[in-house]
C-alpha cells in the first residue's frame, strides 16, 4: 500500500525530515478516488437505463422498440382512470405492508425463542435460514405446487384433519390467492428478518435486559417497554430490506397466480410485464412500473433517516 | 465572546520551542474552535492544556497531531515545519486517546508492537522493544490478551506501552486517565508523571481536571473559547491568574470576584478569606462583613457561603474556605468579620477581565 | 415452588412448541421439494380429494428418475459453475467498489456523505422488471451480449447500491480513535484501511458477500434478457428453461434442482451466521 | 434469391434424405415389424432418439480439431426457439440445424427459452438491437412487425414449391393493411378436446362430446357419478394461454369474435353475451374455481391424475402420461372442436411463427434456413411425435409428388400418420380426430387476421378474465362483455395509430 513512504520513517533522527504527504495521506483526493467507481457504476449502469425507462413511459413505445414517440403524461393519464391499475397499486401496498407486519411479529418472536437456550437451537437456526436460501424462482414454483387446488397437500392435510368443511381454490379466488401470495412473501423473508432481529437483540447489553428482569418487569412489557425500543434501529433494517423485496417484486406474484384470477392479484411490477412487456405496451408499461418509485423513495428516505437518528440515539 | 484580545503570557519562551504553534486556527464553519494560538513547549517539558469541555484543547492536539487541517497558522515540531505536508504518521509523535483506541482485533504484544510494524522493525528488536515497554508498565503477563479481556488500568497501560515503545519526540496524552476510577487515577498519575521524568519525553496533556494538571504539568495553558487564557507554572496560574476565566476555573472552590469598583474587580481565593480573628494582630488587611447563608463541612475545612454586607456588594455570593484548625463557630444566618490580606488580593478589568495592578 | 416449576415447564413447552411450529413453516416446503423430487409421477399426480392417499410420504418406491434428468438430461453442473463463477465475480465486484465507497461516504465525504450515501441506495429500488429493456441496449452497445461477462457486469448496478450503505453504517460503527491512533501510530490513510478498518468491518464484508450471492443465486429477468445460449445459464434462469416445457412442467426435476441448490447454501450460511449476526448488529446499532 | 434457394434444395436435400433412409433401414433390422409399420411413417420412435444422440456426438466432435481457418472466414447462423414441450424434438432439431450449417460451412448456434420467457426476450433483442437472426414465436408476433423483415419471398417460395400454406396460417404471418408477411410459419398445433373414455362411456356418450351443450350434460352427470373427479369439465379461464383458446373457442362457436374480418371490434354483441352466459353455466355447474388459476401444465396434471374429464389441449398431456407410463394415457382419447350455435370452432394451439430481425446479421442465411426446415417437415413433424402439423402440408408430401398435388397428398399423408401413431398409442388411431383438425382450427383473430391488437388482448388476457369475472358473479355477463368491449376498442385505436391495424368501425 504505502511502504514506500514508511520505510522513510526514522524514530527521532537529529535533524528530523519529516516524510511528506504522500497520495496515501490525502483524504481529499482519496475520498473521491474511492467513492468514483461507485458512482460511475451507479450512473452509468442505473443511470442511464433508468432515464431511458423514464423516457419511455412518456412515449407510446411498443415491443422492445426504443423510439420515443413523445405522447406527454397521455399513459399516466390513462393508468389513473383504470381500475385494475388501481387494483394493482392496492395490492402493491396490501402485500407490503400486511407481510412485512406479519414478518416482523414473526421474526420477533421468533428471534425471542431463538435467544433462550434449548435443544437443538443451532440446527433449529440453520433449518430456518433455507427459505433465504432458496432461489425465489424455484422456491416458489414449489409452493405453486403446494397451493395448486386439485393437488394441495394443504387442502389434504386440513380435510383429513378434518379442519376443512369445503375446498380451498388458493389461487383461484382473489382473497384465496392474496392469503397464499403473502404467505410465500411472509416465508422468504422471515427467516432473514429473524437474524436480524436475533442480531439486534444480541446487541442490547445484557444489564438494562437484567436490570428490566430485576426491576419485576413482565414479558411483554420487557417487550415493549425494553427490548422493542432498543431494536428500533435494528428492525427498520429488517422493514427496509422487506419493504424493498416485497414492493419491487416480480417473481412470486407473477410465478403463483400471474396476476390471476381476473387480475385479480395483480401488483405493479407484474402489471408492468404484462402491459409493457408481453401486451407490447412499452411506455403503458414503463409508467406502472415508475408510478411505485416517488411512494418507495419517500418510504425509504424515511426510514434511512430513522435507521441514522436511532442509531446516533444509542 | 470575550473582548480580549491577546492575554499576556508569562515567562515569554526565549528559545524556539520543541512543539511550537503559531497563530493557529481552526473554524468548523462558524465556530472557532481554536482561535489563533500560540503554543510553546520546551523539549521534555510536560505541558497540559486546561479548559472546559468545547474550549478546543482536543483539537488544538489534534492539530499537533496532524489528525485536523489548521485553518491558519503554522505548527513546528523539532524546529521544523509539520501543519500542511506531513501527516500524523510521520511527526514521530504518540497519541493516547481518552478510549485508549486499543485495537480489538489484536492482542496486547500486537497493539505494542504496531507502531513498531509501521516503522518496519526488524523482528528480533521489536520483540524486544514491546517487552522492554511492556516490563515498563508491568503488563508481562498480559500480552496475550485481547482488549476486551483486560480491565480499564490494563487497557489504559498498553495504550501507554504502545505510546512509549516508539520512543517518540512528543506524547500527546487526551484525557488518558478519565475513563479510570477516582482511586486508580490518582496511582496512575503518579506513575504517568514518574515515567516522563524518566523517559523525559516532551508531553502535552489535555485535561478538563485541574487537579490533574496541577498535579501533573510543569506548566499549564489554560484555554477557553478557542483561546489560550495563561500559560505558565501551576502555581503561577494558580496565585496568580492572568485574567478573571483564570481566576474562576482553576481551585475548588473558585477564586471569589468582588466589585471593586467601576473599572475594576477584585479577587481572591476562598483559602485566604478567613475570620478576622483568624490573622490575629496582622496587619495590611482587608476586611468585609459576611453574611452568612450555608455551612458545608468537608473534614480538612468548612466552606461557608455566603454574600459581603455592603451596599454595593450585596448581590455578590462569596466564599470562605476556613480550614479545620479554625475554630471559631460560624453559624448560618449569622454575620461575621471576614478578611484577606492585602497581598493576596488580585485586581482585573471590570470590562476586559484581564488582570491588572492595584489601583491606587 | 411447584407452582414455580410448573410454570417453568410450561414455558419450556411453550418454546419447544414455538421452536417446532416455526422450523415447520420453514422447512415443510422443503420438505414438499424433497417428496416430489424422489416420488414416481403416478404417485405425485393424485388429486388431493383422494383422502386414502398420503401425499406426505411414499406410496410407491422412491426413484432417482427425476433427478437423473436433472443431472444428465440438462446442463445442471454447468449452471452451478455459471452462477458460481458469476456470484464470485459479482462479490469480488461488489466489495471491491462498494467498501471503498462505503468508506468514503463514511469518514472522508464529510457532510455530503449521508446524502449521496441515501443517493445511492435509493438506485436500488428501481424496478427491473422494465429497466432490462434499456439495459439491453446498454449491454449490446458494450458487445456483451450472450455473455457472462453481462451479468458480472449489470448485478453488480443492484448489489452495489445497497452494499455501500450497508458498508456505510459499519465503517462509522468502526470508532474513530482507531483509525486516527493508527495514523499516529504511523500508518498512511491507506495503510489504516487495510490493517484496521477492514479487518474489523470483516462481518459487514460477510453480510455483503451472502447479500450479493443471495440477489445473484435469484435474479432471472436480466439472465433472462442478456443470455440465450443454454451452456452459459445461471441457475435460476436455466431450470426453468430446461424442465418447464411448453404446457409441461417437470415437477420432480424442477424441485430436485431447488433442494440440491439450496441446501448446500444453506449449509454455508448458517455456518457464518454468527459472524452474520454481529456484523449486521455493528452495522445497524453501535457495538 | 431464387437461384440460391434452389441450390439448396439441391445441395442439402439427397443427403439428407439418404441419412433419413439409412436409419430407417437399419431400424427396420434392429426392431423388426413392431417398429415402423406405416407405410408412409418412415421412423420409429426409437430411431430418432438413437440418431440424434449419435448427431450430438458427431456434434461434439468439430470441437476438438477446428481447422484453423473455418473460423476467421465462417458465416454465422444464430437461432432462437423454444424449449419444445417434446424433448426429442429438440434433440432433432439441433443437430439438424448444426448439419445443415456444417453442409455450408456455416456455423450455427441453436438458443432455448422457456416458452414463457418468448416474448421478454424478444423485447430484449429488440431493445438492444442485436440478438439471434432467427426468432420463433407461439402466437402471432404481429406487434413486433416493424422491427421484422418482410417475408413475403421465402413464403412465397414455399407456397411455390409445395403449394398454398394453412388459410390459418396465412391469417397469422400476414398483415393485409401493411401488405407485409411479418412471419414464416413452419408448424401449427391443433387444440382438440382431451376426454377420458371410460368416464364419459359411463355418462352414455363413449365418443365424447359434440356440442357445447354436451359439456354441460355430461359435466352434470360426472359430477353426480364420480364424486372423486375434483373438476367435471376442464377449461381454464384463468390468465393462461390454454383458456386464452379455450375461451376465444367458446365465443366462435356461439358466433361471436372480438373483431370482424375487417378488423372492426364487435364484441359487444348478442352472441358474445350468450356463449359468456353459456360460459357461467359450464363454471357453475362443471368446473370449481380451480380452473380459474390454471397455468399451462394444469389441465394436463388434472386430465393425468384423472382429476378431470374433459380439457381443451394440444396432445401434449397425452404424451406426457405416455412417456410416465401413466394407465391414464389408454383412456385418452381426442374429439373436435365442439359444436356451438354459430358453428364449431377451435382455435390453434400453437401458431409457430419465425421472424427475422432487421438487425439481423445473416438475414439470406436464416431464410436459407427456413427454407431447409420446410423441406424437411416431414421429419420435423416426427419429431414432434406428431405435435407439430405442417404449415405447408405440401412440405410432407412425398417428394415425387407434382407440386399441385402436394398439398393433398401431405394431408394425405398427416391423416395416415396420425391414424396410425408411430408412437405407441393404443388404439394406434386414437388421433385420428387430428386428421381433419384444419377444418376446424382457427387463428386468432378469427374472422378477420392476427394483428398487434388482438396480440394485446390475447397477452393480457381480457377474454378468459371477461369469463371468469362473469362466471363468479363479480360482474354480470352484459357488464363483463361491456367492460371487455370497451378495453378492447381502446387497444385497437392505439393500435390503428400506430398503422399496424385496420377497421375503425368499432360496434
Amino acid at each position: 500500500m504505502s511502504s514506500g513512504p514508511q520505510a522513510q520513517v526514522t524514530l527521532a533522527p537529529p535533524a528530523p525530515v519529516f516524510a511528506r504527504r504522500t497520495l496515501a495521506d490525502r483524504e481529499s483526493v482519496l475520498g473521491p478516488l474511492m467513492l468514483a467507481p461507485a458512482l460511475v457504476y451507479v450512473i452509468l449502469l442505473v443511470g442511464v437505463p433508468f432515464v431511458l425507462a423514464i423516457l419511455l413511459s412518456f412515449s407510446s413505445a411498443t415491443a422492445g422498440s426504443l423510439d420515443f414517440n413523445w405522447v406527454g403524461l397521455r399513459n399516466f393519464t390513462r393508468l389513473l382512470s383504470d381500475p385494475q391499475f388501481h387494483r394493482s397499486l392496492g395490492n402493491t401496498l396490501r402485500f407490503m405492508l400486511v407481510s412485512q407486519v406479519l414478518v416482523m411479529v414473526l421474526a420477533v418472536t421468533a428471534a425471542h425463542v431463538l435467544d433462550a437456550a434449548f435443544v437443538g437451537k443451532r440446527l433449529v437456526r440453520s433449518l430456518l435460514l433455507l427459505p433465504w436460501a432458496a432461489p425465489v424462482a424455484l422456491a416458489s414454483m414449489a409452493w405453486v405446487w403446494i397451493f395448486d387446488s386439485t393437488f394441495s397437500v394443504v387442502n389434504w392435510t386440513l380435510k383429513v384433519l378434518g379442519l376443512l368443511p369445503g375446498w380451498l381454490y388458493w389461487f383461484g379466488e382473489p382473497g384465496l390467492a392474496t392469503v397464499a401470495i403473502i404467505t410465500v412473501h411472509v416465508w422468504r423473508m422471515f427467516p432473514f428478518a429473524t437474524v436480524i432481529v436475533l442480531a439486534g437483540m444480541s446487541a442490547i447489553p445484557q444489564d438494562i435486559r437484567e436490570a428490566a428482569v430485576v426491576d419485576g418487569a413482565g414479558f411483554f412489557r420487557r417487550l415493549f417497554h425494553v427490548n422493542l425500543p432498543m431494536l428500533l434501529p435494528v428492525v427498520t433494517v429488517a422493514v427496509l430490506f422487506g419493504v424493498v423485496f416485497t414492493a419491487t417484486d416480480f417473481s412470486v406474484v407473477w410465478l403463483l397466480t400471474r396476476g390471476g384470477p381476473y387480475n385479480s392479484t395483480h401488483v405493479l411490477a407484474t402489471l408492468a410485464f404484462q402491459r409493457g412487456i408481453l401486451g407490447a405496451n412499452l411506455g403503458e408499461g414503463a409508467a406502472v412500473a415508475l408510478f411505485l418509485l416517488p411512494v418507495l423513495l419517500v418510504a425509504a428516505v424515511v426510514m434511512l433517516r430513522l435507521a441514522r437518528r436511532a442509531e446516533v440515539g444509542t | 465572546m470575550s473582548t480580549l484580545t491577546r492575554p499576556p503570557i508569562t515567562e515569554e519562551p526565549t528559545a524556539l520551542g520543541y512543539v511550537e504553534t503559531r497563530g493557529l486556527c481552526k473554524h468548523f464553519g462558524d465556530v472557532r474552535a481554536v482561535d489563533g494560538v500560540d503554543l510553546c513547549v520546551m523539549e521534555g517539558e510536560f505541558v497540559v492544556l486546561l479548559g472546559p469541555s468545547g474550549c478546543g484543547k482536543t483539537t488544538l492536539m489534534r492539530m499537533i497531531a496532524g489528525l485536523e487541517r489548521p485553518t491558519a497558522g503554522e505548527i513546528y515540531i523539532a524546529g521544523e515545519r509539520v501543519d500542511d505536508d506531513v501527516p500524523p504518521r510521520a511527526r514521530g509523535i504518540a497519541m493516547v486517546f481518552q478510549s485508549y483506541a486499543l485495537y480489538p482485533h489484536k492482542t496486547a504484544f500486537q497493539n505494542i508492537a504496531f507502531p513498531l510494524e509501521a516503522a518496519q522493525v526488524e523482528r528480533s528488536t521489536l520483540r524486544r522493544k514491546v517487552e522492554w515497554a511492556a516490563a515498563l508498565f508491568g503488563l508481562e503477563r498480559l500480552l496475550d490478551r485481547h482488549p476486551r479481556q483486560l480491565s480499564g488500568g490494563e487497557r489504559q497501560r498498553v495504550a501507554l506501552a504502545r505510546a512509549v515503545v516508539r520512543d517518540p519526540r512528543v506524547f500527546l496524552l487526551d484525557e488518558p486517565l478519565s475513563n479510570l476510577d477516582a482511586k486508580l487515577r490518582a496511582v496512575a498519575r503518579f506513575e504517568l508523571k514518574q515515567l516522563q521524568r524518566q523517559l523525559g519525553t516532551t508531553t502535552i496533556y489535555v485535561t478538563h481536571d485541574q487537579v490533574e494538571a496541577m498535579g501533573l504539568g510543569d506548566r499549564i495553558a489554560v484555554m477557553d473559547k478557542g483561546k489560550i487564557r495563561q500559560i505558565g507554572t501551576p502555581r503561577d496560574v494558580y496565585d496568580n491568574p492572568a485574567d478573571t476565566f483564570v481566576a474562576t476555573f482553576l481551585g475548588s472552590p473558585p477564586m471569589n470576584l468582588v466589585e471593586y469598583d467601576e473599572r475594576t474587580l477584585v479577587g481572591f481565593r476562598p483559602e485566604h478569606f478567613l475570620p478576622r480573628e483568624a490573622f490575629g494582630g496582622e496587619a495590611d488587611l482587608v476586611t468585609y462583613r459576611l453574611r452568612v447563608r450555608e455551612v458545608e463541612y468537608l473534614g480538612s475545612d468548612r466552606l461557608a457561603y455566603g454574600y459581603l454586607e455592603e451596599e454595593r456588594r450585596s448581590d455578590q455570593p462569596v466564599i470562605a474556605a476556613v480550614p479545620i484548625t479554625v475554630t471559631l463557630p460560624i453559624a448560618e444566618g449569622e454575620a461575621y468579620e471576614f478578611a484577606v490580606r492585602r497581598r493576596d488580593l488580585r485586581f482585573f478589568d471590570a470590562r476586559t477581565g484581564l488582570r491588572k495592578p492595584a489601583p491606587s | 415452588m411447584t407452582g414455580r416449576a410448573v410454570l417453568r415447564g410450561a414455558k419450556r413447552v411453550a418454546l419447544y412448541t414455538a421452536a417446532a411450529v416455526f422450523t415447520v413453516f420453514a422447512v415443510f416446503p422443503f420438505y414438499w421439494m424433497f417428496l416430489t423430487a424422489f416420488k414416481q409421477n403416478r404417485d405425485l399426480y393424485v388429486g388431493a380429494t383422494n383422502l386414502q392417499h398420503v401425499p406426505w410420504i411414499f406410496n410407491d418406491p422412491p426413484t432417482l428418475d427425476h433427478v437423473r434428468l436433472l443431472f444428465f438430461g440438462t446442463p445442471y453442473l454447468v449452471w452451478v459453475k455459471n452462477t458460481a463463477l458469476v456470484g464470485l465475480a459479482v462479490v469480488a465486484i461488489t466489495l471491491g467498489v462498494a467498501v471503498p465507497a462505503g468508506y468514503s461516504l463514511a469518514r472522508l465525504a464529510g457532510r455530503w456523505g449521508e446524502r449521496l450515501g441515501i443517493g445511492i441506495f435509493l438506485t436500488y429500488l428501481v424496478p427491473p422488471t422494465l429497466l432490462f429493456i434499456p439495459f439491453a441496449r446498454v449491454i449490446s452497445l458494450l458487445g456483451l451480449q450472450n455473455k457472462l461477462g453481462a451479468l458480472v457486469l449489470v448485478y453488480p448496478t443492484f448489489t452495489i447500491p445497497f452494499c455501500t450503505w450497508l458498508m456505510m453504517g459499519f465503517f462509522r460503527s468502526v470508532p474513530r480513535d482507531l483509525e486516527e491512533q493508527a495514523m499516529i501510530d504511523g500508518y498512511s490513510r491507506l495503510a489504516v484501511i487495510g490493517k484496521v478498518v477492514l479487518p474489523l468491518a470483516v462481518p459487514g464484508m460477510l453480510t455483503v458477500v451472502i447479500f450479493a450471492f443471495t440477489l445473484v443465486l435469484q435474479e432471472f429477468v436480466y439472465a433472462l434478457t442478456f443470455i440465450s445460449q443454454v451452456e452459459r445459464m445461471t441457475l435460476s434462469l436455466g431450470v426453468p428453461v430446461a424442465l418447464v416445457r411448453g404446457d409441461v412442467f417437470y415437477w420432480g426435476s424442477l424441485m430436485a434442482a431447488c433442494l440440491i441448490t439450496s441446501v448446500p447454501i444453506a449449509v454455508v450460511y448458517s455456518s457464518f451466521i454468527d459472524r452474520f449476526i454481529a456484523g449486521l448488529t455493528a452495522g445497524a446499532i453501535k457495538g | 434469391m431464387h437461384d440460391r434457394t434452389s441450390r439448396t434444395r439441391g445441395a442439402g436435400d439427397p443427403n439428407h434424405r439418404e441419412g433419413v433412409k439409412l436409419g430407417m433401414d437399419e431400424s427396420r433390422k434392429a426392431a423388426g415389424a413392431g417398429a415402423a409399420q406405416a407405410e408412409d411413417v418412415r421412423i420409429s420412435r426409437r430411431e430418432f432418439i438413437r440418431k440424434a444422440a449419435v448427431a450430438t456426438a458427431a456434434l461434439g466432435m468439430p470441437y476438438f480439431y477446428v481447422p484453423k481457418y473455418s473460423l476467421a472466414q465462417q458465416r454465422t447462423l444464430r437461432i432462437l426457439t423454444w424449449s419444445h414441450f417434446v424433448p426429442a424434438f429438440d434433440e432433432w432439431f439441433d443437430p439438424f440445424a448444426q448439419r445443415w450449417g456444417r453442409e455450408r460451412g456455416v456455423q450455427v448456434t441453436v438458443d432455448h427459452v422457456s416458452f414463457a420467457d418468448i416474448v421478454p426476450r424478444a423485447n430484449a433483442e429488440v431493445a438492444a438491437q442485436q440478438g439471434h437472426d432467427l426468432f420463433f414465436f407461439l402466437s402471432p408476433p404481429s406487434a413486433f412487425e416493424p422491427h421484422v423483415l418482410d417475408l413475403r419471398d421465402i413464403n412465397q417460395e414455399a407456397e411455390r414449391r409445395y403449394g398454398p400454406m394453412v388459410p390459418l396460417v396465412r391469417k397469422s404471418v400476414y398483415n393485409p393493411n401493411s401488405r407485409k408477411f411479418y412471419g414464416f410459419s413452419d408448424n401449427w398445433v391443433p387444440d382438440p378436446g382431451d376426454y377420458l373414455k371410460s368416464v364419459w362411456t359411463a355418462v352414455g356418450y363413449p365418443n365424447g362430446p359434440a356440442t357445447w351443450d354436451d359439456l354441460i350434460k355430461a359435466g352434470n352427470e360426472i359430477k353426480r357419478r364420480f364424486p372423486e373427479i375434483q373438476i367435471p369439465i376442464g377449461i381454464g379461464f384463468s390468465q393462461d394461454i390454454d383458456s386464452n383458446m379455450a375461451t376465444r373457442a367458446i365465443l366462435w362457436s356461439f358466433g361471436a369474435s372480438i373483431q370482424d374480418a375487417n378488423e372492426n371490434v364487435v364484441l359487444n354483441s348478442e352472441q358474445t353475451i350468450r356463449a359468456v352466459e353459456y360460459g357461467v353455466r359450464l363454471f357453475r355447474e362443471c368446473m370449481n374455481p380451480a380452473v380459474l388459476s390454471w397455468n399451462a401444465a394444469s389441465n394436463n396434471q388434472a386430465l393425468n391424475a384423472r382429476q378431470t374429464a374433459y380439457i381443451l389441449n394440444s396432445i401434449s398431456a397425452y404424451r406426457t402420461a405416455q412417456d410416465n407410463r401413466l394407465p391414464v394415457a389408454d383412456d385418452i382419447w381426442f374429439v373436435p372442436a365442439l359444436r356451438g350455435p354459430g358453428g364449431r370452432w377451435a382455435s390453434e394451439h400453437v401458431m409457430g411463427v419465425w421472424v427475422i430481425w432487421r438487425f439481423a446479421r445473416s438475414p439470406d442465411l436464416a431464410k436459407e434456413f427456413l427454407l431447409h426446415l420446410v423441406d424437411n417437415y416431414r421429419d420435423a413433424v416426427l419429431a414432434s411425435k406428431l405435435y407439430n402439423f405442417p404449415s405447408f402440408m405440401g412440405s410432407v408430401a412425398d417428394r415425387r409428388v407434382p407440386v399441385a398435388e402436394k398439398p393433398d397428398a401431405g394431408r394425405r399423408w398427416m391423416r395416415a400418420a396420425v391414424i396410425r401413431d408411430p408412437f405407441g398409442s393404443n388404439p394406434p388411431d386414437k388421433l385420428r380426430v387430428l386428421a381433419d383438425a384444419e377444418q376446424w382450427s382457427t387463428n386468432i383473430g378469427h374472422p378477420g387476421p392476427a394483428n398487434p391488437a388482438e396480440g394485446e388482448i390475447f397477452d393480457t388476457y381480457l377474454i378468459p378474465d371477461m369469463f371468469a369475472q362473469a362466471a363468479t358473479g363479480r360482474l354480470s355477463v352484459r357488464e363483463a362483455v361491456q367492460q371487455t368491449h370497451r378495453r378492447c376498442v381502446e387497444i385497437f385505436r392505439k393500435w390503428r395509430q400506430q398503422g399496424l391495424v385496420g377497421g375503425g368501425r368499432d360496434r
